[in-house]
């Protein structure tokens, strides 16, 4: 094992499929030679030549389209979506065109596509950079989503995703890109719909996508001090969802958070709570509870933005009153 | 008719003029099942247009690709579809094109390299694109052609996959159907300046051509479609056409938007089919007799095909969760595979 | 009280505002002469001209832009939309232009307008005509979110809507344009965030949107017949979302089932369940269930179609199990 | 520098050239701020293209409109708006024209008609197309500047609303910066054609201009702007410039991109405030002295405001979720109302 940031995993698992099988490419704003503005894909261009590492212009819509016409006919394209903020201008592409195209067609059709793409705030970007928009797609029936919590999952969730005959959109934090984790010499996959249980617990059970699965394990360090035992899962996917782990865990430990960077209303905790709630009830001390970023537009001032992002310390805030019963008097 | 060039053989003649028939006669079937309430939903008729999709598709090799429209039963007839599974596919029957699943706006026909219809309007500008990035890709000569309304070329997206097929050089020709209206709007009301301009303007090269004229246009495709092969692309044709009914099959009270006399003008002096078939007795490739045989040989086809949609089984009730998502292979997903 | 259609309710609508206000304007394909394919616009052209109910091309990124611009510089759109499908090709416009632009010039700038569009399937019009995409726009944070579940609603949430100071969006139920309700002869308006007791109940409590209103409603009929009074719950609008009267009704009820045209996955039931679940957790006696669309792209084929949507014999048995307490042996 | 025509009023003239010190002071403060840490998240610097925003805003007044980019700050200074709300701004100050909520992407200046910037690359097409619009609708003759780059000539937003400008005859302004790339890209890989040839298809007439003559830019945009309040809209002009930084300030190995020959040239040979300061020395409108006098005070404004701006309050916490929901009056919201 060696420890490599988030963005030498994703760039591995990129240049591995890419060998494997010749109808990978990838397509985007500045993906060649630039190696796209966080420096991900590097050294792919000079490998792969710019037949397979495609340059667009300003044109998100357009290649989105176009990716998904290269998939309907036997290429197996990787969409690289410089922020995750614009998957609002390829909604269309994305859920009428390639997530539909496999069902209208009666299974004659297939989108066998990757849009890679990323979330998370904090970074001073402002609105309209600095959004986690999974639960848009998450909705939408024939996408399957992905969100790595770190460079081992970037690493094997992206080869699957390539691999799978459906459109997948996978979201990676950019706050991680630099950030280093053990992984594998060996070539190794991470299956679609199996969770993770970061680190077992019994007192409280805290789900945790994404850039949410750091602060969650900081949560549990900090309750752990307090002597409350908190299990971290991370779903991994969240199309298709492991109900099975986190219900079991649910049943477990008889109280749970769902903890995920997108917005808490109408966000994917809703589902994830209601989903555990629906086969959990009976066993559950108190409510499932959910924090996600807060309903606003992403400001700018630095002081201001770190208050929409769930932090370490609320985490462990909420785990303390839901152990002590303290929400009983809430309801 | 344009003068016919090097072109004599009477076979192709007669098949563009069968695949016109065809269409016409599917499109009356179908508006007979609407107007009988025997088809769910509705339709848009591509009646009157015959000559462009025919006209093109006869170009085409069955390993070349096309996108289509709201308006895509021409399409797909003359991209070489059957009868049986396109009227089980409007009927929402199991054995249709898309299992019953997909209906009239998404009618597809994989095995003849039909991508299918599209119910967003130019929805499918961009997976044709991506296809002929695809041949590109992949080493072949196959051409594919995006077909789309004048209505369409109002949306964006367009112009955006334009501008990549011309930076890549890619085999796809933009196949505009001009029939004068985009619903219930007249064409001049919705697009400023020229459409061909628009296409020029990014490099591409640009094509005006009577779509009422099977041979015209075929003359026209065959030559893009060859340029193309040879990686002289994208091109772009508009084609002036017209359709006959309505916007959509419940489109009956049209006076609001266009006459009367308008409609009449087209159907009685310029229709594709009445035309060519003149030119075709005219030129002694056939006679009256043997084109009103084909006629009856559709009809008689198009009707069986009917009956046997209509008594055709319904997709079973577990098929409503089947094809959300393709399977993927478990061993495909192993290191090492 | 007459009884009018809700098409007729929305032209009403319309019309008394434009009469009462200059600045409001409609926009978008096939408005004018045509009057929409849904014939819900007809006669207003004739009213107020061209210049103020003005057809587009099929432009629709492009005309929500023009009315985001035009609200900005002090006009009030009405943007028609003509399939809520179309949504996913605006998502731009609507989610990072017009339901940012307040917040990020720090309350500067203002973008009152209304896009109207609808839901709704077994229309038999196939996957890109029949959705129901209220979630998507929920979630983001700067749009409101009506959702009118009859004529009298259609009305009276469409005069709030275009006196409303910020981006509100309207989805129609595309099946209800000719269903008729009892409309006020005086003029009205409804409140947004006042949800509706469209029956009273004390056995359970159905909380239903829009198309689902009428399903609920006939579930009701039959459950009285089984001495099951259901309590009906409109929230008529989802943004901003009156929690305290499903809150309400759930304690008294302690059984809770949301009910809604939308996927059920990553869609609205899921916060509406969860909002409940945490008020009123220790009033519930069992968990409270959610019942959307199926989670696939809406079939052409009718048997198929029939299938995808909550129909009020399913939400009857739903409704059965969780009063005789079967849900218990369930979890 | 194109010749002068009626024009001899030396206050124009020198208020033109104080815009662009101001823009390029601005810039060089920012960079700084950028450069010690002392600004949050990144910020695209304008400086090499003053003579766009100075000459186009120039001919605008107050209630004219514009919308901008995330190359913004030109646009804003240009516009009219003063240092000390920009650099709060910014800084995420409570006193900046957004409140600190939007930051450099979001600038924005209502109170001199700047409508914002917006970090969706083409993503204020058509909010500036809506202004002009609403312009039309209430009969007023303000004219909207639309400011995009040339990479965002391929967002396909552009030629939607162009068309609906053209077919509507609309008093705006498409103002395509073409500073020769779009991120790390040449434009000519990029933009297929050409770019003007693409507004005139729709119509629209259509100009090319030296982007680095404040003076041809003014001229142009004097006429045009008059025309378009004329009702004689809509217009289309490229504008041919050149940004002097690297895309954002971290951007700043771009050797792979670009190269320091080309940089120089520009720098060097064609510099907007350089060679416009020749100019007025040489026509005799100003001295030396007098323009150094000009670059003092600005750069001395510049400091004052940047001191004040690092020293200024952040917004309460308490704000965060304010503004998200404008207020509307409850009493607009009853019957007879
Ligand atoms: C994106 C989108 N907008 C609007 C519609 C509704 N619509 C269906 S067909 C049509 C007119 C299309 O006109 P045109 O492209 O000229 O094709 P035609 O119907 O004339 O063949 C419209 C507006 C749609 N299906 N998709
Ligand atoms: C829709 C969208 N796509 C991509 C980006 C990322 N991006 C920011 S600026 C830029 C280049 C813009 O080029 P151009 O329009 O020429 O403006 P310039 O930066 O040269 O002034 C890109 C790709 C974005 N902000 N928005
Ligand atoms: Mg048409
Ligand atoms: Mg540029």
């Amino acid at each position: 094992m060696r420890n490599i940031t988030l963005s030498q995993a994703v760039n591995e698992a990129l240049a591995e499929e890419m060998r494997r099988d010749p109808t990978v490419f990838i397509i985007g704003e500045d993906v060649a030679e630039a190696g796209t503005p966080f420096k991900v894909l590097s050294g792919l261009v000079e490998e792969f030549g710019t037949q397979r590492v495609i340059d667009t212009p300003i044109s998100e819509p357009g290649f989105m389209g176009i990716a998904v016409g290269a998939a309907m006919t036997g290429a197996r394209p990787v969409v690289d979506l410089m922020f995750g903020d614009f998957i609002f201008l390829i909604m269309d592409q994305l859920c009428n065109q390639a997530a539909k195209t496999h069902y209208m067609s009666g299974g004659k059709l297939s989108v066998p596509l990757v849009l890679r793409t990323n979330l998370g705030a904090t970074r001073r970007s402002a609105a309209q950079h600095s959004q986690s928009l999974h639960a848009l797609v998450a909705h939408i029936p024939g996408l399957k989503v992905a969100l790595p919590s770190s460079a081992y999952e970037a690493k094997g969730l992206m080869k699957t995703a390539i691999r799978d005959n459906n459109p997948v959109v996978i979201f990676e934090d950019k706050l991680m890109y630099s950030d280093k984790a053990p992984v594998p010499d060996e070539e190794y996959l991470i299956p679609f719909g199996q969770a993770e249980i970061k680190r077992a617990g019994k007192d409280i059970t805290l789900v945790a996508t994404s850039s949410m699965v750091q602060v969650c394990e900081k949560a549990a360090d900090i309750l752990a001090a307090e002597n409350i035992s908190a299990e971290v899962i991370d779903p991994r996917t969240i199309v298709p969802l492991d109900e099975e782990t986190l219900v079991n865990s649910a049943k477990k430990t008889s109280r749970v958070i769902v903890v995920d960077e997108g917005h808490q209303s109408y966000g994917i905790t809703g589902e994830i709570a209601s989903r555990i709630n629906e086969k959990a009830f009976y066993h559950l001390d108190a409510p499932v509870l959910r924090m996600g970023a807060m309903d606003v537009p992403v400001p700018f001032s630095p002081v201001l933005e770190d208050l929409t992002v769930p932090t370490p310390e609320a985490v462990v805030e909420k785990a303390r009153k839901l152990v002590s019963g303290e929400m009983i008097h809430a309801a | 008719m344009s003068p016919v060039k090097k072109k004599t053989n009477s076979e192709d003649y007669l098949r563009m003029y069968r695949q016109m028939v065809r269409i016409r006669v599917f499109e009356d079937n179908a508006n007979q099942l609407y107007l009988s309430a025997k088809m769910p939903g509705l339709t848009h008729m591509y009646s009157g247009e015959e000559a462009v999709a025919v006209g093109i598709c006869e170009a085409l090799r069955v390993s070349d690709k096309i996108t289509s429209t709201h308006r895509g039963h021409g399409h797909c007839v003359a991209k070489g579809a059957r009868f049986k599974e396109m009227f089980c596919e409007l009927l929402g029957r199991e054995e249709g094109y898309c299992r019953g699943k997909g209906g009239s706006m998404h009618i597809a026909d994989q095995s003849n390299g039909n991508l299918g219809a599209n119910a967003i309007v130019g929805g499918s500008m961009g997976i044709a694109t991506g296809s002929a990035l695809r041949a590109k890709l992949q080493g072949s000569d196959d051409v594919t052609v995006c077909f789309f309304g004048d209505g369409a070329t109002a949306q964006g997206l367009l112009y955006e996959v334009m501008n990549m097929a011309a930076l890549w050089k890619l085999p796809v020709i933009y196949a505009c159907e001009n029939n004068g209206y985009s619903e219930y709007t007249k064409t001049e009301e919705i697009a400023a300046g020229s459409i061909v301009a628009r296409a020029e303007a990014f490099g591409i090269e640009s094509f005006r051509v009577d779509g009422q004229d099977v041979l015209a246009v075929n003359d026209l495709a065959q030559k893009l479609v060859g340029r193309a092969r040879r990686g002289e692309g994208p091109f772009f044709i508009e084609l002036v056409t017209y359709r006959y009914h309505g916007h959509h099959v419940g489109d009956i009270n049209r006076d609001y938007y266009r006459s009367k006399e308008e409609e009449a003008i087209w159907k009685e002096r310029r229709d594709p089919i009445v035309n060519f078939g003149k030119w075709l007795t005219d030129e002694g490739v056939a006679s009256a007799k043997e084109l009103q045989a084909i006629e009856e040989e559709v009809r008689a086809d198009a009707k069986a095909a009917v009956e046997y949609a209509l008594a055709a089984r319904y997709p079973e009730a577990a098929e409503v969760d089947m094809h959300v998502y393709a399977a993927t292979d478990p061993d495909t997903l192993r290191p090492g595979a």
